[in-house]
């Protein structure tokens, strides 16, 4: 039985606001507009990256190749504007529909071959990034490892809206401009909320994650709602590879070396249940989002960079534990109301 | 042998003295003609004259944890610790990309004086540089030159260096036979100019000899010992082999050793640590290309404290500082001209 | 036999499935064998085994956990944190080498307790738990040791554990067969090991059967990072150095593939160590091979991709064949 | 359309499925017509399931062809058969607990606009109107993972008729219901009928076969063995065809035997007011040494939680527990079995069993340290265990290495009563002890726990069937929403008497 956790999050939220506080009363860098835009350029990517995980996590999995697809979207774009000189509007949807494809791939083993997903995304993840070596343009023409791409449409992701100028709330106080990666990560945001909450894939998504069985003999298509959510994680992996070339105007082979646990992470952090069914868009968004408020404040804060690392780790149990508590306390309130079982020990 | 090798010592002597003299040079050229007053000062060790009075920060950006960046940092802060007027503080990468731009965007929103940066890649931090820039604030890469124009770079060059270390390898296998190379994953540019170089000095002065195995230990020793002794095993001849860092090599030296073939190998590294400059000395690992890391540090601090204090402003720099940082190729005859004290 | 397939019958199909791997194994070393004959020397085939004594020795104690259904990523710092802890005992004056290697994982089996503890008595989820600790530990080891790179000089009893031979084959894989033999004997015939399957089976029902759930899971993780405190020591004694860097992330990865190609299902309740062994040996096989006919890195990784899905699809059918 | 006289609704010719070698079903025909009730009565193992997963499309059979007014239906295809309008009660839950109520009825065929989008009012209103046509009462925004068992199973039952499907299968539905919700159950089966459903009613509990069914259908060893109307068969026969002779009579000694009021007299625990806040309150009571103590309530009347807190598997917040005259306190189920306690679970599931495990595996784990010395398993020692107590409580097939979730539910159960007998536990609390346990089963651990008694050992069950509690017990209390109404010694109060005191009257 899946455990059961209701999620509005709040607790999360607040922990986040705490956070902000305390590190803007420790640095006075740390609530400015330029840090809020840097916050906001800074992390789109990984809150879109942290959506996409969310969603093979919703229905009992998980995607560890995530890393691996959005180096192998970077290093297409790469090829595709340096070498064939393609323009964006061709380069940034062939990229997309790349990774795409590696998500649908992830699918169909967990599905067709019965493998169990962390075994094979985390095949994956060696394979895409031996791909991305095997395609790298770098290595084919070592030239252009110090070539800047220079395509107009591709660079226009990382562009910068003067909303606070067009609404003139930069009168009141200093307004950030917001990327327009920010812009990407809400409509991604939105996109998903409303498929999870409104739609019939979104529900077969979480019956798939909350109760398989139930969910085959529902009729529901089992294996196609799987590889559905781990094309759309690869889909959002080829967004953020998109803004992340945009902003480094080049990509590497190493990029997203790690990514995957960083996503993970803030998708637990947002309340998605690893025992499936459980789970939303703001939430993993939300969390994406502290972990880089987390960085950007201890190093404002002038905290050593290995100190970082300790406190980030503790935070991040922390905010489970926190969140654990909660939800406790909310299923033994339940209880009382509905006057059922015991609590469960497990 | 005893005057082949007498006339690679005086070779490499010479180059040394060389490089350092290119190295004051360029630093001349590069920064404000001051800069060389702020050297000799600095070395010995009186503070900058004509404080601010607000402390000014200045942050290094490493790439990952490693010991060329720690000596780095060691070198940046003996020059910035004799100015109590600067505040210094060291920032880690986490080996990522995206950690290294949000840092340096935090850092330029900070408002730092100037900024050190390990970049991972030539054009990755481009825009970040220019950010800066465009916020007056003087970046200074570390060896690896960013695509970006900015304010100054010091550097030991990776494919020349490793181009040497293929000519003196080649020399030393006397132009003929096969060569291992323990590589690292790709990812890094400085490993693909390594191995570029070694390829190309390989090519120009010792085309006899061939590359049988090109395989990845991923900068680790322990992984080293593994792949090399595999490689052993298919080609016991191999009479080579270059380690794209000192630990890799080091590895092939523990193996070597382990098997008795050390006298069979001839071994080089690249970097230059100290365990590998021990190790030559006691004969076994034969050669790295060596730098004095902490003086590239210093330089870096120099340059730093000039661009911050002296009045010029990041945007003004039409041409970058360059200070190339002389190396040799370390090897027992050489080893000996490098003092403990330049030792990191 | 049961330690491979527990209380299996000898009916061919189960037999099939318990003995996939390890005739996937057989296989994939043969067609090496036949693509560059030095793969079977004898040199090789003991450095196949060599290269897999530290990812083996961990993959042991990660059986365990990944059989109560949990899982533990912070391994590799952990292998860091105990070969520096060891370093700076030896720097002590008249600090006897054992008690040096005993510092050493004693700090991992702390790091051990303080996973088991969150997990079990929290009840927190272990990836996210072990996340945490992933970057707790490597913050501890890079404050307590820097990133630089500590030569262990002068330790002779010290370094003979990772470099030492005896009966000409390294010491340190003598160590790995005798760690090996002993778990495989825990595994099988411990009540310890029988209630950590149980727990991952029906963690309720051992409760209520008035198992020490907690406990025992808690040990699992302590016994885990000792296994890779182990591994630490070991691999910084082979290289004559200590550093916080070592463990580089991936390592958790590796041994935790290893177990699952073993067939330790993620979900919890079966696991077999003699297996896990199998399935690092299958691993080092591959890893070994690739190097040893110097396939390119590129080719290497989508091929290692490849042949894990294959061995686990394979052995997946066999298993599903004979599921009534 | 209609269906004309000829054609019946549902007919199934020759269905058989095979499991490698062994034959689950074979050659199984019957034919329901529209506004039948046909009961299937038959053993753990008789094929029940396997025919209601064939009937579903979770199973291809082997052989053999499922025909829906004359046409035949694919085989082995869930969706299809929910299409056609064959839907199915699941003894084991088959919701989402993390999904609120609504969406579980709906589940898998949630009214759509245009793409993919849920058409939440037609929803919320078909789900309300078939509440008020069926009289069930259920929050539709509740999550099920919070609803206590019976409101899940009506959710369940809404969730078929949400089909409104013109076959309805029920296994076991009123497993988990207490009486006056099988009574309520009932009532919307023949509403159902009285709208032209057909209807197959899988049930151990033989009156509601009787109660309900207009025909009847007894399974044995995976054949058809008794085909045909209620009225024309009397409930012992039927008892018969189901079990065998054997076992047959063997239940039949079970209903009388002489009680045991009190048991030898020393009383071995005894409960002083426990109270646990809004679940019991001032429970008091003695078990004695020797004797079978009923507590006999509907479910919700929280007995379960009432005896965990007693076996230390969740706390109470006052009064005091006495083990042998001493008062002790218990914090954890090893303590309590190292008092000598055992707790029988209700859902075996989820607390009972080790389905990954063998038997042996599963019988061993509460006398751990019976099997091994210093940590040390004795292989030899646990099997032998394990094939005492196959032998003792005839499970079958009699292999201890046999993994437990692939035995039936009957021999299920029988292994996770054994765990406890293995301990040798002076006090063992049941709870629920035959619930989807078919007659023969239910029978033989009668007699079971009635040897228990006779050696001495204070046994403490928990039953929401009126006949067990009638048949079993020496003592019977009666609880009412978390109190202990009376307690009576058996023979003083009649079956309709207890029922009316179960109902909670005074």
């Amino acid at each position: 039985m899946a455990r059961l956790r209701r999620l509005p999050n709040l607790p999360l939220a607040l922990f986040f606001v705490a956070l902000y506080v305390a590190f803007s009363l420790l640095s006075p860098r740390f609530n400015n507009a330029t840090n809020i835009e840097n916050i906001l350029s800074g992390y789109s990517f990984m809150a879109i990256l942290a959506i996409g995980e969310s969603l093979p996590i919703l229905t009992r999995g998980i995607d560890l190749s995530v890393g691996s697809t959005v180096a192998l979207g970077g290093m297409i774009l790469f090829d595709l504007s340096m070498i064939l000189g393609l323009p964006g509007y061709i380069a940034v949807p062939a990229a997309i529909l790349a990774t795409t494809l590696a998500g649908v791939v992830n699918g169909l083993l967990i599905t067709r071959l019965r493998l169990q997903p962390f075994v094979a995304t985390l095949a994956t993840l060696a394979a895409y990034r031996g791909s991305v070596y095997a395609i790298s343009g770098r290595q084919l023409y070592p030239e252009l490892g110090t070539k800047a791409i220079r395509d107009p449409w591709l660079l226009g992701v990382e562009t910068y809206f003067d909303v606070g100028g067009a609404t003139h709330l930069d009168r009141l106080f200093g307004f950030p401009f917001i990327p327009l990666s920010f812009f990407m990560m809400l409509a991604v945001l939105v996109a998903t909320q409303i498929v999870l909450s409104r739609t019939r894939f979104g529900l077969d998504l979480k019956t798939v994650g909350g109760n398989p069985e139930a969910a085959r003999l529902a009729g529901i298509r089992v294996d196609r709602t799987i590889v559905a959510a781990y094309a759309l994680s690869g889909f959002c992996a080829g967004l953020a590879a998109v803004i992340l070339v945009a902003r480094m105007t080049t990509s590497t082979e190493a990029l997203g070396t790690g990514m995957e646990l960083t996503a993970i992470s803030a998708a637990v952090i947002g309340g998605v249940s690893l025992q499936g069914g459980v789970g939303s868009a703001s939430g993993p968004a939300l969390g994406a989002f502290l972990l880089g408020v987390i960085l950007i404040g201890l190093t404002l804060a002038g905290f050593s960079q290995y100190v970082q690392q300790i406190i980030t780790g503790t935070i991040l149990i922390g905010a489970v534990w926190y969140d654990r508590v909660l939800s406790q306390r909310r299923r033994r309130v339940a209880e009382r109301l509905q006057g059922g079982e015991h609590a469960s020990i497990a | 042998m005893s005057d082949k090798s007498k006339v690679l010592r005086n070779r490499g002597r010479r180059r040394f003295l060389q490089g350092t003299a290119l190295g004051t040079v360029a630093l001349a050229a590069g920064t404000a003609s001051t800069a060389g007053a702020g050297v000799l000062s600095s070395f010995v060790g009186k503070t900058y004259a004509a404080e601010p009075p607000k402390k000014l920060k200045m942050a290094f950006v490493q790439f990952l944890p490693h010991t060329v960046p720690a000596a780095w940092s060691k070198g940046i802060e003996s020059v910035l610790r004799s100015q109590d007027n600067i505040a210094y503080e060291l920032l880690d990468g986490q080996s990522k990309v995206e950690v290294q731009i949000s840092l340096m965007d935090t850092l330029i929103n900070e408002g730092v004086a100037a900024i050190f940066l390990q970049p991972v890649d030539s054009v990755a931090v481009a825009p970040s540089i220019a950010k800066a820039k465009r916020a007056g604030i003087p970046v200074i890469t570390l060896n690896i030159d960013a695509a970006e124009k900015h304010a100054a770079h010091v550097e030991m060059s990776h494919f020349l260096g490793a181009k040497d270390i293929a000519k003196e390898m080649g020399a030393r296998m006397g132009g003929k036979g096969k060569v291992a190379i323990l590589n690292a994953p790709p990812g890094i540019v400085i490993r693909d100019m390594r191995t570029n170089g070694f390829m190309q000095g390989l090519k120009d002065y010792h085309p006899g000899i061939k590359v049988i195995a090109d395989q990845a230990a991923d900068w680790s020793r322990k992984k080293a010992q593994d792949v090399l002794s595999t490689i052993l095993a298919a080609n016991p001849d191999i009479a080579g082999v270059y380690g794209v860092n000192d630990s890799m090599a080091l590895g092939a030296v523990d193996v070597a050793k382990q098997k008795g073939i050390l006298d069979k190998l001839v071994i080089f590294g690249n970097d230059g640590e100290k365990d590998a400059l021990e190790s030559i000395e006691k004969g076994e690992l034969t050669g790295t290309q060596y730098t004095d890391v902490y003086q590239q540090g210093r330089f870096a601090a120099v340059a730093a404290t000039v661009l911050a204090t002296g009045g010029v402003s990041a945007r003004s720099f039409t041409s970058q500082g360059r200070v190339l940082m002389p190396y040799i190729i370390a090897t027992k005859e050489t080893v000996g001209q490098i003092r403990p004290d330049q030792r990191w | 036999m049961r330690i491979l397939i527990g209380n299996a019958s000898l009916d061919p199909r189960r037999f099939l499935a318990a003995y996939a791997l390890p005739i996937a194994l057989v296989l994939v070393a043969a067609s090496f064998a036949v693509a560059q004959p030095a793969f079977l020397s004898v040199g090789n085939l003991t450095g196949i085994v060599h290269r897999v004594t530290t990812t083996g020795i961990m993959a042991i104690g990660m059986t365990f956990v990944i059989m109560t259904g949990g899982i533990d990523l912070s391994v590799g710092p952990v292998m860091a944190l105990s070969g520096l802890v060891a370093y700076f005992a030896l720097q002590a004056p008249g600090l006897p080498t054992g008690a040096a290697v005993l510092a050493g994982l004693l700090a991992g089996m702390l790091v051990g307790a303080i996973n088991g503890l969150a997990i079990s008595f929290l009840r927190l989820p272990p990836i996210i738990v072990t996340l945490g600790m992933l970057s707790i530990v490597r913050g501890v080891a890079l404050t307590l040791g820097g990133p630089e790179l500590h030569q262990i000089n002068g330790q002779p009893s010290y370094t003979f554990i990772g470099t030492g031979f005896l009966l000409g084959l390294p010491f340190s894989i003598w160590i790995f067969a005798a760690v090996a033999l002993v778990m495989i004997f825990v595994q099988v015939k411990t009540t310890f090991s029988l209630q950590i399957a149980t727990i991952g089976d029906n963690e309720r029902a051992a409760y209520l059967s008035g198992r020490r759930v907690r406990l025992v899971k808690a040990m699992s993780y302590v016994l885990c990072s000792l296994t890779a405190a182990a591994a630490g020591i070991i691999e910084s004694s082979q290289v004559y150095t200590a550093s916080a860097t070592f463990g580089e992330f991936g390592t958790e990865l590796d041994v935790i593939a290893a177990v699952v190609l073993g067939g330790t299902s993620l979900l919890g309740g079966r696991g077999s160590v003699a297996r896990t062994l199998v399935g690092v040996l299958f691993l080092g096989v591959v890893n070994n091979g690739l190097n040893i006919l110097n396939v390119p890195i590129d080719v290497q990784l989508i091929v290692k991709g490849a042949i894990i899905v294959i061995a686990l699809a394979f052995s997946e059918r066999v298993a599903a064949r004979n599921q009534t | 359309m209609p269906a004309s006289p000829e054609t019946p609704l549902l007919q199934a010719r020759g269905l058989t499925k095979r499991f490698g070698s062994f034959a689950a079903l074979s050659d199984v025909d019957f034919v329901l017509e529209p506004g039948e009730v046909r009961g299937l009565v038959g053993s753990n193992g008789a094929g029940k399931s396997t025919l209601v997963k064939i009937l579903t499309g979770a199973h291809a059979p082997s052989k053999g062809q499922v025909f829906l007014r004359g046409t035949p239906l694919p085989a082995g295809a869930p969706l299809e058969m929910l299409e056609a309008g064959i839907a199915c009660i699941y003894q084991h839950s088959s919701l989402v607990p993390s999904l609120p109520v609504l969406d579980n009825v709906f589940l898998g065929r949630q009214p759509t606009r245009r793409l993919g989008f849920i058409d939440r009012r037609t929803q919320r209103e078909r789900a309300e109107r078939l509440i008020a046509e069926h009289g069930i009462e259920v929050d539709l925004g509740a999550l099920v993972g919070n609803l206590s068992t019976v409101k899940q199973k009506e959710v369940e039952i809404l969730k078929a008729l949400a089909l409104n499907a013109r076959i309805i299968l029920m296994d076991e539905p009123t497993a988990w219901l207490s009486r006056s919700e099988v009574t309520k159950l009932h009532r919307t089966i023949r509403r159902l009928k009285s709208q032209d459903v057909g209807v197959l009613y899988i049930s151990h509990v033989l009156d509601e076969v009787f109660q309900v069914c207009d025909s009847v259908m007894i399974m044995r060893d995976g054949r058809v063995v008794w085909n045909g109307l209620v009225s024309e068969i009397e409930r012992q026969r039927l008892v018969d065809l189901m079990v065998g002779e054997k076992l047959g009579a063997a239940s039949r000694a079970a209903t009388h035997q002489e009680r045991k009021p009190g048991g030898t007299g020393e009383v071995r625990l005894s409960c002083k007011d426990l109270t646990r806040r809004n679940l019991f309150t001032g429970v008091s009571f003695d078990l004695h040494a020797g004797e079978i103590l009923c507590v006999a309530g509907l479910i919700g009347a929280k007995r379960s939680e009432l005896v965990h807190s007693i076996f230390g598997s969740d706390r109470f917040d006052s009064g005091t527990l006495e083990l042998n005259g001493a008062p002790i306190r218990i914090h954890a189920p090893g303590g309590a079995i190292a008092s000598g306690l055992g707790l029988v679970p209700e859902d075996r599931h989820r607390d009972g069993l080790f389905l990954a495990h063998s038997v042996a595996e599963n019988l061993s784990m509460v006398a751990l340290n019976k099997v091994s010395r210093l940590g040390l398993l004795r292989r030899a020692e646990m099997n032998g265990a394990a094939s005492r107590q196959i032998e003792r409580l005839g499970i079958v097939p009699q292999d201890a290495s046999r993994i437990v979730g692939r035995l039936s539910g009957g021999n299920q159960q029988k292994v996770m009563i054994g765990k406890w007998l293995e301990a040798e536990p002076k006090i063992l609390i049941l709870d629920e002890p035959t619930v989807g346990v078919d007659v023969g089963a239910k029978a033989e651990i009668y007699t079971i726990l009635r040897r228990l008694r006779d050696q001495g050992t204070a046994v403490l069950v928990i039953s929401s069937d009126i006949e067990e509690v009638m048949t079993l017990s020496d003592r019977i209390a009666v609880m009412v929403s978390g109190r202990i109404l009376s307690i009576h010694d058996a023979g003083t109060i009649t079956q309709d008497e207890l029922v009316a005191r179960i109902g909670g009257a005074a």
